[in-house]
């Protein structure tokens, strides 16, 4: 095999505030060889993308190629100037980006940016670049190839332009295409449709891939080598089979590790009778009320769930099910249309006003992104003291020894106390984050996607800390993911939330083996093994398309037009039973007895 | 220096030209060689370099020392209405986004119909109304500039009531006096700051063309504006009484924008490489 | 466009409430004003006797809110009354004045607009260059000469000195091409000053906000040039921002150029405004106000259609 | 006076140029700030033709065309270009005949008027005495808002003897009466003339166009009844309110005659080389009033220490670089034929002040003084006092407040302020204006008995040299009692395009008393 690509002796600069250099890439060397698809994986922060753009000569921002080379066959891609670059890029490396929904620019057709590149560098008429445009939307399996080119970026759906990107980087068939965290976006049931599409099109035309990705679960599907990376550093370089079976280093070591199950239950204490907090038939969304008392449009609809006292109920479902809105809704931020919130059997009040202060402190709420959730003008201090003068009106001097507590309680240094929020790391704003819900010593924690913008070690031990957090205190979680298998390893019960319906309820121990409701099913089968092949092999099927999907409170099953096991007659006109299955889950389908 | 160089060179300029013109208006008055309002010459529009320093005005005083006094006048009166139409469009703005939804209307479409009236014209018809006094051209002033402030103002608070953090405090059960006081104003200082400074420098301007219609300071005392006005008549010779003042209001307005200009790119920079 | 119609409409009814406002305040403001109109008629000559007779005849022996009503009543049916100060009809007055204005305003936004765009878009596409700077100081000190120094400089270099052209902005109807051009390039280079600067920053920092979106990112990835990356793919986004820098100066074209009008002695409809504060002349000032208000509100409206058409997500 | 009403043609141009003589020069600092004008090296012939652009000072939707309403020196200039009047200023201020051929009176109380024949207005209809019954009547309707309503109030009557014969009779003697009736606001219009957006009159010019707060345009009145008057085939009138922008298009070819030049800008107009500017020493007035019946107006001391605290050379250099006059604290003009030239001027004295002051016992105050542009060089005043005051320890705090509103707002109302009083045709009229008890712009709010009966028996006086010394007496009081100060008497300045021939002065106003336009011509 040849080396297509040789990187030697790379280094990336950035400027520090203070007239200094960063290192970013440090002195990293790989190579390439032609068809052959090499992944860089590492943490955020840890260069992989820097090393990636250096291919086409780019450096991002303020940042400055210092020092090695990039060869591209016999070009030295760091040696060109502007012109050479120009016609380097887009025609010889094409780039696939992170966000595609970002990378389209909103204001062009769809057709007229994936056919651009074409276009610049004059390798084809626009009638015949627009040809094998449809074409490769054909390969990729895009719906409607003949037509999706007339759309703005804005009117198909993520993994739609996911793939169109794919479309517009090889649009001109290059030497190398670099696939930048392409699936990193997307909810796990898309990921995998993008996932197949692109392994099927790297594979029959053999092309020379960069594939930049924090998971290696999904690196391990698309790579036939894996470099890892830490700080800037090449940490170890092989073949994707010895990284995943035998890695060498510790770091690297560490990283699947991170990724292999842990189990963090413990058996639950049924000290009380009444359970903790209780949903009934809740409804809720935005706008007028109807003579029924369903909103205009509706976000949840007739969700019923329980948790009891020092239990963890996990809330699963992909992005727009409906998730953020239950814990908005508990925590009072989001209104009740109709059914019931009660905490210890109480009714809580829907609206803020009308919460006793008390309420509120039973309840605390942890966002998703530690770093707009906490407020960066204040000091942790601050931030912790507030809801321990707020609720139990300590003193000064009582809220300093209690603010190193609850630090001591998160695994952090009580210095951390004098620091502001912005100063810190995103584990360390994790932390805070949590150890404010703390500080009102809540009995039940709404856990909004926790880990998700974290790092997986991050993340993992953040997991680790809830966990014990659960026993020390005997707190309950309401803990809500879009990652079945964080759910799995932290929960004792589970819903599955689909277009803001349960559609299915269970213990976490029946998600092991099926039946399953036809959507968690897919939810399951969808999320990536760390094997090599998984992919091949997934039991997954791409959907059929309804041409008239069940819209938003029609009494229709939700899933309807994504579920490939629906009853023609049946699925389309009556409105699904709520039925158990055999290992006492409760699901919202047909199939259910 | 740490800070000159988050300024760059155009900022250490701005910021130089900052602090000389504060010095001006600090000490100015006790620097000047003269009464304000005192004749000195004979001779009206002294050149340059006579006995007068920077020679005569109209009346024949000393046009060093009247652009020394001036320059408090101009750097006070266009800091506090600057500082004023800050702090209203702060309050109202924090008060639209934390309040219920009529009231942020309201709010905001009386600031449209204030806005829509051209500020030369309300400062006509204010002190037409209520004589000119050096607190009444703050008000005016301020007054004027406050539905742009508040717009500004109220854009980044309803954003920030969006954030997190806010939504977080709103669950503990906070009321809207603390989420207004303590979770959404401390992060508005910063980019407010960039605007009032920005007012700053059309206060300055505004209060020129005020002193043009013959509103402004009452005399003896004149600001840079009113001095410019008050000696146009020397424009033709080229008279410095004229001109000195005129790009006193230059190195002002632009020192204070240079300030902000590279305040602003580094903000954006590090947004930028983020 | 059913979207854009609604967005009219919707608008079309916030400005009547707007402007209901703005001749409120514009009452209230008014009201404040020492003496009214009769005293300002007879001047140094007022006696009590003639005072009387006059507020009369004038109708101001009436009390405020009643003549505001009457005002608002006339406006309704499309009469903004009769001018206190000289007898003849709102409408004939400012019928007289707002083509001027508008005539200036237009002819002062032909030439500062597309320059001002121009500067700002080739200021952001080499951000941070020597170009970009130069324009930045440039710009900046624009902003920082008062008007009336612009202008009275303009004045003595161009009409009084060279005698190139005319010192008054005033073109008899029927001039030719050449008194037209004398009679308007003083005030539009004046205007041109006080607008450009203002619009030329804030388009360059609409495309400079463009240029750090990861769709400009992508497109100098596909080997896109410089100015096809601006043109093409970030100009198109800034257009909103753009649309409403140029609104907002655009808005000060009628009612800003109070000194324009001055100096050049252009009798334009701000210089009318004032005429109306000094003589207190009620209706006058009202419906003046009114106009400004309205054209504010049509200038931030159509930036507001701009926006919508050039964004393909609010279009459909 | 009557021996003054034997013309019947009115004086001839020569005459009437040479009568125009009082053109004064600068001899203050800027010495030679006029140069003679053209008009009289030779006296070029007139030429007829020609289109002129004129400025003047400001102008507004208030403009109009109805001589009683008129209010701003642009009004009457555009009044004298479309009306005529029974009588015309000479450079004296004495009475001419116009429309009047001639006028006498007996009793100074009962005036007769012989009407001149064949005038015709610009509709063609006759010019007769029903047209100067309804003219004059009407200033006593309050309906018509007249700014001479005070001043006609001493008619009685007029009525028309025959067509060409009016009788006035008024309520008391009044030797000055045909002066009177040589101010714009008493020019003649038709009988029952209500609607004046035609202008028609019978005067030099037909009105062309008129827009208030823009422009007048008006064209040779082929009918004059001046035999070979006027010159000019067109005029436009415009007014300019900024005095830069004035003079900038003047220098700049864009007018050929402005008013109100800043004493400041002759030296600018002279250097042009194609401009000339023509002063016209006047008893324009810019007075300190302290109000009689308010603290600390109400002390005489206090009053007298003001007096004394005013630099009149400064005044006179800094603040109107040498033009006009010096005043003696009473409103008669060094150059009026009634000038007290036996009472020696006041001083600028600071002890004086000081022991008035001290006398006085008001304390050092601060005392507000209200200043408006609008009353010229008020503010510079105000500060050059200011200044003057500090010296001896008393604080004057200037208040300089708009024009607009200033005359009904602030001027006379506070204890305070600065007033602007316009040359008056005849000193009659000033003094019963300004100045006796029952005046109606009683500046200060005195009363002087004295000066009351003097001034009655003035008006009625037929011999001038008893006249005079009546009027000197009225002098004295006023220097020494009334607790006002006249520390300056200003000049009017106009400039014009040096091709402008034919202007002169007549010191009742700026361009030529308002009514240049039948007296000028375009030599370009």
């Amino acid at each position: 095999m040849t080396n297509h690509i040789v990187v030697s002796n790379l280094n990336v600069t950035a400027p520090t505030g203070d007239g200094d250099e960063l290192t970013i890439v440090d002195d990293v060397s790989f190579s390439v060889g032609a068809g052959e698809v090499l992944a860089l994986i590492g943490e955020s922060g840890s260069g992989k993308t820097t090393i990636a753009l250096t291919l086409m000569g780019y450096a991002r921002g303020s940042c400055r190629i210092s020092g090695g080379s990039v060869r591209l066959g016999e070009l030295d891609v760091l040696k060109l100037g502007q012109a050479g670059l120009r016609d380097l890029r887009g025609r010889r490396v094409s780039y696939v980006a992170q966000s595609a929904a970002a990378a389209f620019n909103p204001s062009r057709t769809i057709m007229n940016q994936v056919t651009e590149a074409a276009l610049i560098h004059k390798m084809a008429t626009r009638a015949d670049a627009e040809k094998r445009a449809v074409e490769l939307f054909r390969d990729l399996s895009l719906p409607n190839p003949e037509t999706i080119g007339n759309r703005y970026p804005h009117q198909v759906s993520g993994g739609q332009l996911q793939r169109l990107m794919a479309a517009m980087a090889l649009i001109t068939d290059p030497e190398l295409v670099i696939f930048d965290e392409p699936t990193t976006a997307l909810d796990v049931t898309t990921q995998i449709d993008v996932l197949q599409a692109f392994k099927r099109v790297i594979k029959e035309r053999d092309i020379t891939a960069i594939y930049v990705s924090h998971d290696l679960a999904v690196v391990a599907q698309m790579a036939d080598r894996i470099l890892v990376l830490n700080h800037g550093k090449v940490i170890e370089f092989g073949e994707t089979e010895q990284i995943l079976q035998r890695p060498a280093d510790s770091y690297t070591q560490s990283l699947v590790g991170a990724v292999s199950r842990k189990q963090r239950q413990t058996p639950l204490q049924h000290d009380s009778e009444l359970p903790l907090l209780e949903i009934r038939g809740l409804v809720a969304g935005y706008g007028r009320l109807d003579k029924q008392g369903m909103p205009d449009s509706p976000i949840l609809q007739d969700i019923s769930l329980t948790i009891p006292r020092g239990s963890t109920l996990g809330i699963i479902g992909e992005s727009g099910s409906g998730k953020s809105t239950l814990a908005r809704v508990v925590a009072g931020l989001m209104p009740v249309a109709k059914g019931e919130v009660l905490l210890d059997g109480e009714p809580l009040p829907t609206t803020l006003a009308s919460r006793s202060k008390e309420q509120f402190r039973r309840i605390q709420i942890v966002f998703q992104n530690a770093d707009t959730a906490l407020n960066p003008t204040h000091k942790v201090s601050q931030v912790l003291g507030r809801p321990l003068t707020f609720y139990h009106g300590l003193s000064d001097d009582a809220c300093r020894r209690r603010i190193v507590q609850i630090l001591d309680l998160v695994k952090l240094p009580a210095e951390m106390a004098g620091r502001r929020c912005g100063e810190l790391s995103g584990g360390q704003k994790q932390r805070i984050n949590l150890a404010r819900a703390l500080a009102a010593d809540p009995e039940l924690i709404l856990c909004d996607e926790v880990t998700s913008a974290l790092d997986t070690v991050v993340g993992s031990a953040i997991l680790d800390l809830l966990a014990e957090l659960r026993q020390e205190l005997g707190v309950s979680y309401m803990f809500i993911s879009h990652d079945i298998s964080t759910v799995r390893s932290l929960c004792d019960d589970i819903l599955v939330l689909y277009e803001g319906r349960a559609v299915e309820t269970g213990s976490c121990s029946t998600l092991e083996t099926p039946p399953f409701h036809p959507y968690t099913d897919m939810l399951i089968s969808s999320v990536p093994e760390l094997e090599q092949g998984w992919l091949e092999r997934s039991r997954h099927k791409v959907s059929p398309q309804l041409t008239t999907p069940a819209g938003m409170g029609s009494p229709l099953c939700p899933f309807l037009n994504r579920c490939p096991e629906r009853i023609a007659g049946v699925c389309d006109s009556l409105p699904p039973p709520r039925g158990s299955l055999k290992n006492g889950s409760e699901i919202l389908c047909h199939h259910s007895k | 220096m740490n800070l000159f160089r988050t300024l760059g060179y155009s900022g250490t300029l701005g910021l130089s030209l900052v602090l000389f013109w504060l010095f001006i208006a600090l000490f100015g008055p006790a620097l000047a060689p003269h009464p304000v309002g005192e004749i000195v010459a004979w001779d009206v529009f002294e050149p340059i370099g006579g006995a007068n320093l920077l020679g005569t005005d109209y009346l024949g005083r000393d046009v060093l020392s009247r652009i020394l006094h001036g320059t408090r006048f101009t750097v006070v009166l266009a800091a506090a209405a600057a500082m004023l139409a800050g702090f209203m469009g702060v309050s109202l703005g924090i008060l639209a986004a934390v309040s219920p939804r009529w009231v942020d209307e309201s709010m905001s479409r009386f600031m449209d119909a204030l806005i829509s009236i051209p500020g030369k014209i309300f400062a006509l018809v204010m002190i037409a109304a209520f004589g000119s006094s050096l607190l009444l051209l703050i008000v005016i002033v301020g007054v004027a500039y406050t539905p742009g402030c508040y717009r500004i103002a109220r854009s980044l608070a309803v954003n920030l009531n969006q954030m997190d953090f806010v939504q977080v405090a709103r669950a503990r059960g906070e009321g809207r006096i603390y989420l207004a006081w303590a979770e959404i104003l401390p992060n508005m200082i910063h980019p407010m700051m960039t605007d009032v400074g920005l007012r700053f420098v059309w206060a300055v301007l505004l209060l020129s063309s005020l002193s043009f219609l013959g509103l402004g300071v009452q005399p003896p005392d004149a600001d840079l504006g009113s001095l410019v006005r008050e000696n146009m008549g020397g424009l033709a010779e080229g008279a410095p009484a004229v001109l000195m003042p005129a790009v006193a209001i230059a190195l002002v307005t632009i020192g204070v924008n240079l300030v902000i200009d590279s305040l602003r790119g580094n903000v954006s920079n590090t947004a930028g490489s983020v | 466009m059913m979207h854009i119609m609604q967005l009219i409409a919707r608008r079309a009814g916030t400005a009547l409430f707007i402007l209901l406002l703005v001749s409120a305040v514009v009452f209230s403001l008014s009201s404040l004003l020492p003496g009214d109109a009769a005293q300002q008629l007879l001047g140094q000559s007022a006696t009590p006797e003639a005072l009387a007779a006059l507020r009369e005849s004038l109708g101001l022996d009436k009390p405020g809110y009643v003549r505001y009503v009457t005002w608002l009543k006339g406006l309704l049916i499309g009469d903004p009354g009769v001018s206190l100060a000289n007898n003849m009809p709102v409408a004939e007055l400012v019928a007289e004045r707002l083509p001027r204005s508008l005539v200036l305003a237009g002819i002062a936004a032909l030439v500062s607009v597309p320059i001002a765009l121009t500067l700002g878009i080739l200021s952001a596409m080499y951000g941070g260059s020597r170009l970009d700077r130069v324009l930045n100081f440039t710009t900046l000190c624009m902003v920082a000469i008062p008007e009336f120094l612009v202008a009275t400089v303009l004045v003595l270099i161009f009409a009084v000195k060279l005698g190139w052209v005319s010192s008054l902005s005033y073109a008899p109807p029927g001039a030719s091409l050449g008194q037209f051009l004398s009679a308007y390039a003083l005030p539009v280079v004046t205007l041109f000053f006080v607008l450009v600067a203002q619009m030329a920053r804030m388009s360059r920092a609409a495309v400079l906000d463009q240029l750090s979106e990861p769709y400009v990112e992508m497109a100098v990835l596909k080997g896109a040039s410089l100015p096809r990356v601006v043109l093409r793919h970030a100009l198109p986004n800034a257009i909103g921002p753009i649309a409403n820098a140029v609104a907002l100066s655009m808005s000060y074209l009628l009612g800003g150029v109070v000194i324009v009008e001055v100096i050049f002695n252009y009798p334009g409809i701000a210089s009318l405004m004032v005429d109306s504060v000094a003589n207190r002349d009620m209706p006058l000032l009202q419906t003046c106000a009114m106009i400004f208000c309205a054209a504010y509100l049509l200038l931030v409206l159509i930036a507001d259609v701009c926006a919508i058409v050039s964004n393909p997500k609010l279009r459909t | 006076m009557t021996d003054k009403t034997k013309s019947n043609q009115g004086l001839s141009r020569r005459e009437l140029l040479q009568a125009i003589g009082t053109v004064g020069a600068f001899t203050g600092l800027g010495g030679g700030l006029i140069q003679p004008n053209s008009v009289f090296a030779g006296l070029p012939t007139p030429r007829r033709g020609g289109r002129i652009r004129v400025a003047g000072l400001s102008s507004s939707t208030a403009d109009t065309l109805d001589p009683a309403k008129g209010a701003l020196s642009t009004d009457y200039t555009r009044h004298y270009m479309i009306y005529s009047g029974l009588t015309q200023f000479d450079s004296a201020l004495n009475p001419l005949p116009a429309l009047a051929e001639s006028f006498s009176s007996e009793d100074q109380q009962v005036w007769i008027f012989n009407l001149r024949n064949g005038v015709q207005f610009h509709d063609g209809k006759s010019f007769t005495a029903d047209d100067v019954v309804y003219s004059l009547m009407r200033h006593k309707d309050p309906a018509t808002a007249s700014k001479m309503a005070a001043v006609a109030a001493q008619i009685e009557s007029v009525r028309a003897l025959t067509p060409n014969q009016v009788e006035v009779r008024l309520q008391g003697p009044n030797a000055d009466f045909p002066i009177i009736l040589a101010t714009s606001h008493f020019l003649i219009i038709p009988d029952g003339t209500e609607d004046f957006s035609k202008g028609t009159g019978c005067g030099p010019y037909k009105l062309k166009e008129f827009i208030p707060g823009v422009r007048t345009i008006v064209v040779r009145n082929e009918t004059y009844w001046k035999p070979g008057q006027p010159y000019l085939d067109e005029i436009e009138l415009i007014a300019i309110s900024d005095e830069m922008a004035r003079v900038n298009a003047l220098l700049s070819g864009d007018v050929q005659l402005v008013i109100a030049v800043d004493p400041r800008s002759v030296r600018r107009i002279h250097a042009s080389g194609r401009a000339d500017v023509l002063e016209t020493t006047s008893s324009l007035y810019t007075n300190l009033i302290m109000r009689q019946d308010q603290f600390p107006g109400s002390n005489h001391d206090f009053a007298l220490a003001i007096k004394y605290l005013f630099d009149r050379e400064t005044i006179k250099r800094s603040v109107f670089r040498g033009s006009g006059m010096i005043g003696n604290d009473h409103p008669v003009a060094p150059n009026s034929k009634y000038y007290a030239a036996d009472l020696p001027v006041r001083a600028h004295d600071l002890e004086r002040a000081a022991w008035h002051l001290k006398r006085s016992g008001v304390g050092k105050g601060p005392f507000p003084m209200f200043a408006a542009p609008i009353a010229t060089g008020s503010v510079d005043m105000a500060a050059l006092l200011q200044m003057s005051a500090q010296k001896v320890g008393l604080n004057l705090r200037v208040n300089r407040v708009p024009s607009d509103g200033y005359w009904s707002n602030h001027w006379m109302k506070h204890p305070i302020t600065f007033g602007n009083i316009n040359p008056r045709p005849s000193l009659d009229l000033l003094l019963s204006s300004f100045f006796v008890s029952n005046a109606p712009w009683n500046e200060t709010g005195w009363s002087n008995e004295k000066l009351d009966q003097l001034v009655v028996a003035a008006r009625g006086e037929g011999n001038e040299d008893k006249r005079k010394q009546m009027y000197v007496d009225v002098q004295t009081i006023i220097h020494e009692h009334c607790p006002l100060s006249i520390p300056n008497f200003i000049s009017f300045i106009d400039g014009f395009d040096k091709r402008l021939g034919g202007m002169g002065a007549i010191p009742i106003g700026g361009l030529m008393g308002y009514s240049f336009a039948e007296n000028v011509w375009w030599n370009g």
